[in-house]
């Protein structure tokens, strides 16, 4: 592998790991535990729905769905390469990890496109 | 000597053993050495190799800390056995083997040639334009300036790091930290303008991005050089010329 | 295997060693290594979770109340809880790694690091309070 | 057996050998050139050094000021030609090395910043904080991988010079990871093979000084000039024999006996001030502060510890943050070895065997006697260093007198034919010798590490800061025994492969050799001078000691003593007065 694309990939998995460290934590507690748990008062459908027709909002999930999805393919990727040792089989992990971030992120975009 | 707390009068050690004209596998060997308060691992190899055993093997020299030596694995954990006071592995026995993921050469002495090569491979020199006539003196470097590189030209050289990096374990390619930080010491070098060279060699196969920041080179480094960050800062200076070279294909020279 | 390769004088025998698949598993620093690049497993979890909750949105107010429903399973909220874990985990390691990456000057002097972790926590408590004001206003 | 052919063929990979080996390069790129070093070059102990380095760079500071502190230093016993080409060159190789890359410390406007050193009048000692020699060798390895040109045997120990027709005609050398013996013909041979320390007890020098490029010149027919003149340090740190760097009094450290006074005013060094005064106090020269440690001794005034007698160095009132700038290596030091933490508490020093001014004779342009052989650095004498070295003089030396040997033999070797064929059958003989008497030896009892503590004892107790003739001549049999015992050494390891104990017994036969050359020229020594003093001969002779010994090699193996004028200039002998 050259120097090629890796600084870009790179790149999203540091903007994706950045965001994630500050936002999935709050995210996560309170969509993932507090509500569920009814410790906190989850929103309504419809204000929640009304948060995400503001265009920043969407701009805001997009890039929080999206970005982390690369951090895990570029971390993922070299967890399998050296954690299992599966370096001769790096194009097929390759293709397998950032083709699921990039059909994350395209369901992403064209779900945030369709917002009533 | 002098009156000590009761304290063990020995220490066992138990020591990689390796001789290629008889064994085809390394085996660990225990030796008994005395224990003194002011001792380090190599005082007490040293004790073997003068009164028990002559045909041990390792390499040493400064016996303080900056020749760069005398890494050996104590414990599992890569050390220079001449900073590393016997104190610290009481009650024993201390294992002490040649460093990790090297090619062990014979007992305790690992081939390094390997580190040469990649050494030169990154041209840790300055690189100029032209060289300044030395009639005109000296090249001014302002004491902030040198702060700047001057973390990353500590470097011994004991490679140390290489032994904590399960990457070049993994990937004997690698190019490594310390060859790295050193290439990252020059580039930063206010009288260096090769970094764009360095660049090019070290973001292609075996450079900055097989290091997946384990950090562990930083941790283990004894003379504080943080090759770690040394590669995460070349990363990001990869990263922004990747981006300068594809957003404005004309800037690059 | 059995014609080993046999000393030759003057010529060097070394013995190289292999690195095992399990050698994550023999020191506690490399594990914990491993562990650290894990937590990208759900990092990427908790994204198509938002994704699919994103989805239900969409869909419409039913499908939304049937996903907070499926939220509410013990498995899923035994798996958050994970989750929850090894995300803190990530956010923690993540700062502490940032002044490696990020060097910052301030009049010559390299800001310390302590500081650069600090500005990180602060950044982080203040996006997190902006999110949960956000989603609690009601 | 293998032989490689080379024009110029640097021995050893130090500050010295590099600067040789770079100059070779630089003058004549046509030539083949290598350099074959015991140990990886960045692990020579140039890398240990941490004061500084000398030359005049301040506008108020003179070549001739640079020179008088030299020669008043070395007690006269300087040539002062060569220390007139010294401290004119010194500048320009400083600013190389700069232009190299060396990360010396600078002022805040960038220009070299430079410190105050032992017996300078003028601060004009080049530093990298506190770790100079480690940079020093580093930026010259680092800049040395630029030159193609330049070829190296690394780890291959250099056993015996080739001389053939009253020429140096190359080694014979062994490569240690495989035991492979081979040789190299060269048209000339630098050697910088470092200096002796290891044939004492305690010293601050590393494993692997022991002697051998002395040894090797000295068995070739060089002779070894002002031998007798062995430096010891005043500040060590006890047991290890760790340099605590001179830097730490230039800085403005403090010598303390055990009530706590300053006792180097009573040996006329001046008057103590509580900030430091150039030339005087704790910035005198080195001999004199370590021969007061021993009176200071003798009368009871100092510490008594588990590893001998000590005073303390205090440092304490020059404060963190000038410590943590410029002394960071001492503290790191302190606190790993001794642990404690020179801002808080006193430093325990003892004085301790550190350089040898005598080495290889060589002209100002590092050529020996012997043609086609050339020495620099600790290794030769070119006399500069006379009968003790000034602190940070030696660094300097290694570069300047580097340079000019590699020029020299530049120039030499393009002027020779091939070379000769008769050094075949001697390179056969050498891998015959090693072979049969020490690598398949089975009988013999003597053990490697018991000759060598008993010669580094006899060195101590008759070689010393103080010396007597009666002292001597003991120690020179003690010696000669020694050597005879040798032949009854036996290896336990026979293997091929990373031999160090057939290494190991090398360096002890070297040691041996150098140590006799030692003993011979101090007995032969009857004033006192610099850091040789002998309480039976107690005042300096210039009518019949204004001259250099030279120890030649018999052919029975014992030295004899010959003596050469020293070269005076301009500055004729004087009194040596400091703290005025
Ligand atoms: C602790 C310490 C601090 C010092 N501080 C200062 C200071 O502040 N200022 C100053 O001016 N001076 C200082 N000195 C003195 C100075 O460092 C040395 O005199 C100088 O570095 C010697 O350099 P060199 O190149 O001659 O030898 P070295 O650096 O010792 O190199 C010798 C080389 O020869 C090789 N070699 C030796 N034997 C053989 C063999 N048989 N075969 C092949 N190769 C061989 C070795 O491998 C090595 O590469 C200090 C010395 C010490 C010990
Ligand atoms: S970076 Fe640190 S650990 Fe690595 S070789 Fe250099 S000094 Fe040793
Ligand atoms: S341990 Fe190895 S993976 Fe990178 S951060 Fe250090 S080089
Ligand atoms: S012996 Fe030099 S670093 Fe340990």
């Amino acid at each position: 592998m050259t120097g090629g694309k890796t600084p870009f990939l790179w790149t999203l998995f540091s903007a994706g790991g950045t965001l994630a460290a500050l936002l999935f934590p709050v995210h996560l507690f309170l969509s993932g535990l507090a509500f569920p748990l009814g410790w906190l008062e989850a929103p309504s459908h419809d204000s929640l729905l009304n948060l995400v027709q503001h265009p920043l909002t969407r701009l805001y999930l997009f890039f929080l769905i999206s970005l982390p999805l690369f951090h895990w393919a570029h971390r993922f990727r070299y967890t399998l390469y050296d954690g299992l040792k599966l370096k001769h089989l790096t194009t097929l992990i390759a293709v397998l990890c950032y083709g699921c971030a990039l059909i994350g992120t395209v369901v992403t975009a064209y779900t945030l496109w369709n917002v009533p | 000597m002098g009156s000590r707390e009761k304290l063990p009068p020995t220490v066992t050690l138990a020591v990689t053993r390796y001789r290629p004209e008889e064994e085809s596998e390394p085996t660990l060997q225990t030796y008994e050495a005395p224990y003194r308060k002011d001792w380090v691992v190599l005082d007490a190899l040293n004790y073997i190799k003068d009164k028990v055993d002559g045909s041990l093997s390792f390499r040493w020299s400064c016996r303080m800390g900056v020749c760069g030596s005398c890494g050996m694995m104590v414990n599992g954990e890569p050390k220079l056995t001449c900073a590393a006071f016997l104190s610290d592995y009481l009650p024993g026995p201390i294992r002490v083997e040649p460093l990790q993921f090297f090619p062990i050469v014979r007992d305790l002495v690992v081939d390094m040639t390997d580190f040469l090569h990649k050494l030169k491979k990154v041209k840790p020199w300055v690189v100029r334009e032209e060289e300044r006539p030395l009639s005109e003196g000296e090249y001014r470097q302002t004491p902030e300036q040198l702060d700047i590189y001057k973390q990353f030209s500590m470097c011994i050289n004991c490679m140390l790091c290489y032994a904590a990096c399960p990457i070049y374990g993994l990937e004997p390619g690698f190019v490594g930290p310390a060859a790295i930080a050193l290439a990252q010491r020059y580039n930063l070098d206010s009288r260096d303008i090769g970094a764009q060279e360095r660049l090019d060699i070290l973001s292609g196969k075996d450079g900055i991005w097989e290091c997946t920041f384990v950090g562990e080179c930083t941790k283990v480094c004894p003379k504080n050089v943080d090759p770690a960050g040394a590669i995460q800062q070349y990363k990001l200076t990869g990263a922004a010329h990747w981006f300068k070279s594809v957003l404005l294909p004309w800037g690059r020279k | 295997m059995s014609a080993e390769a046999h000393y030759t004088r003057y010529h060097p025998q070394w013995y190289r060693r292999r690195v095992s698949v399990w050698w994550w598993l023999q020191s506690w620093r490399y594990t914990k290594f491993v562990l650290r690049e894990l937590t990208s497993v759900f990092v990427a979890f908790f994204a198509v979770i938002t994704l699919w909750q994103l989805r239900a949105l969409v869909d419409g107010p039913q499908a939304y109340t049937q996903f907070v429903r499926g939220l509410k399973s013990s498995p899923l909220v035994a798996v958050h809880g994970v989750a929850f874990l090894f995300v803190l985990f990530h956010s923690i390691s993540w700062f502490h790694l940032a002044p490696k990456a990020m060097v910052m000057r301030l009049r010559g002097k390299r800001v310390p690091d302590w500081v650069i972790v600090g500005l990180n926590y602060f950044a982080w408590l203040i996006a997190s309070g902006t999110i949960a004001w956000l989603l609690l206003r009601g | 057996m293998d032989v490689f052919s080379r024009d110029v063929l640097v021995v050893g990979g130090g500050g010295a050998g590099l600067r040789a080996a770079i100059a070779v390069a630089e003058a004549n790129p046509r030539l083949s050139l290598a350099v074959i070093s015991k140990v990886y070059p960045m692990r020579s102990h140039t890398v240990s050094a941490e004061g500084g380095a000398a030359a005049v760079i301040k506008p108020e500071d003179s070549f001739d000021e640079h020179a008088y502190d030299t020669i008043s230093g070395g007690d006269w016993l300087c040539d002062q030609d060569a220390v007139e080409a010294f401290v004119k060159e010194a500048p320009a190789e400083m600013l190389q090395l700069e232009h190299w890359g060396c990360p010396w410390s600078r002022q805040p406007d960038g220009r070299i910043a430079v410190r105050s050193f032992g017996g300078m009048k003028v601060e004009r000692t080049w530093f990298a904080a506190d770790k100079i020699g480690f940079h020093m060798l580093h930026t010259l390895f680092q800049t040395s991988l630029k030159y193609d040109a330049l070829q190296r045997y690394d780890e291959c120990f250099v056993t015996r010079l080739l001389v053939d027709d009253g020429r140096c005609r190359g080694v014979v050398a062994i490569e240690v990871a495989t035991g492979r013996i081979f040789a190299i013909a060269a048209k000339t041979v630098i050697l910088a093979t470092g200096g002796c320390g290891r044939v004492f007890p305690f010293t601050t020098n590393g494993a692997i000084k022991t002697g051998d490029g002395m040894a090797l010149a000295y068995r070739a027919g060089a002779p070894l000039k002002d031998m007798e003149f062995v430096q010891y340090h005043p500040t060590g740190l006890p047991f290890t024999g760790i340099l605590i760097t001179e830097a730490a009094r230039s800085e403005g450290g403090w010598l303390l006996n055990k009530d706590g006074y300053r006792y180097l005013q009573d040996y006329g060094l001046g008057k103590p001030e509580p900030k430091p005064v150039l030339r005087s106090m704790e910035l005198g020269p080195r001999d004199r502060l370590s021969q007061a440690f021993v009176k200071e001794q003798e009368k009871g005034r100092t510490f008594e510890g588990p590893y001998g007698h000590y005073v303390h160095l205090d440092i304490r009132h020059l404060g963190e943050e000038l410590i943590d700038r410029k002394l960071p290596f001492v503290r790191e030091l302190c606190r790993k070895y001794v642990n404690l933490d020179p801002v808080k508490e006193m430093i325990p020093i003892q004085p301790v065997v550190h350089y040898m001014m005598g080495g290889i004779h060589t002209d100002i342009h590092g050529a020996t006697p012997l043609p086609g052989l050339y020495a620099a650095g600790e290794v030769a004498c070119v006399s500069i260093n006379g009968a003790n070295r000034l602190g940070s003089n030696s660094l300097t030396e290694c570069l300047v007198f580097g340079a000019r040997a590699g020029r020299a033999a530049a120039g030499f070797a393009a002027e020779q034919k091939e070379s000769n064929p008769a050094v075949f059958a001697q390179a056969s003989d050498e891998q015959k010798r090693l072979e049969e008497s020490l690598l398949r030896k089975t009988d013999g009892k003597e053990r490697i590490a018991s000759l060598r503590e008993e010669m580094q004892k006899t060195m101590e107790a008759c070689a010393g800061i103080y010396r007597t003739g009666a002292a001597l001549q003991q120690a020179a049999q003690d010696l000669h025994q020694l050597q005879e015992r040798f032949h009854d050494l036996r290896l336990e390891d026979h293997s091929y492969t990373f031999n160090t104990e057939l290494t190991g017994a090398l360096e002890l036969s070297f040691m041996l050799d150098v140590g006799e050359a030692i003993v011979a020229s101090a007995l032969a020594r009857r004033e006192s001078r610099g850091s040789h003093q002998r309480t039976d001969h107690p005042q300096r002779d210039n009518e019949k000691f204004l001259a250099h010994s030279l120890a030649y090699r018999t052919p029975e193996g014992l030295p004899r003593i010959d003596y050469l004028p020293v070269t005076i200039t301009r500055w004729p002998p004087g009194q040596r007065v400091y703290g005025k």
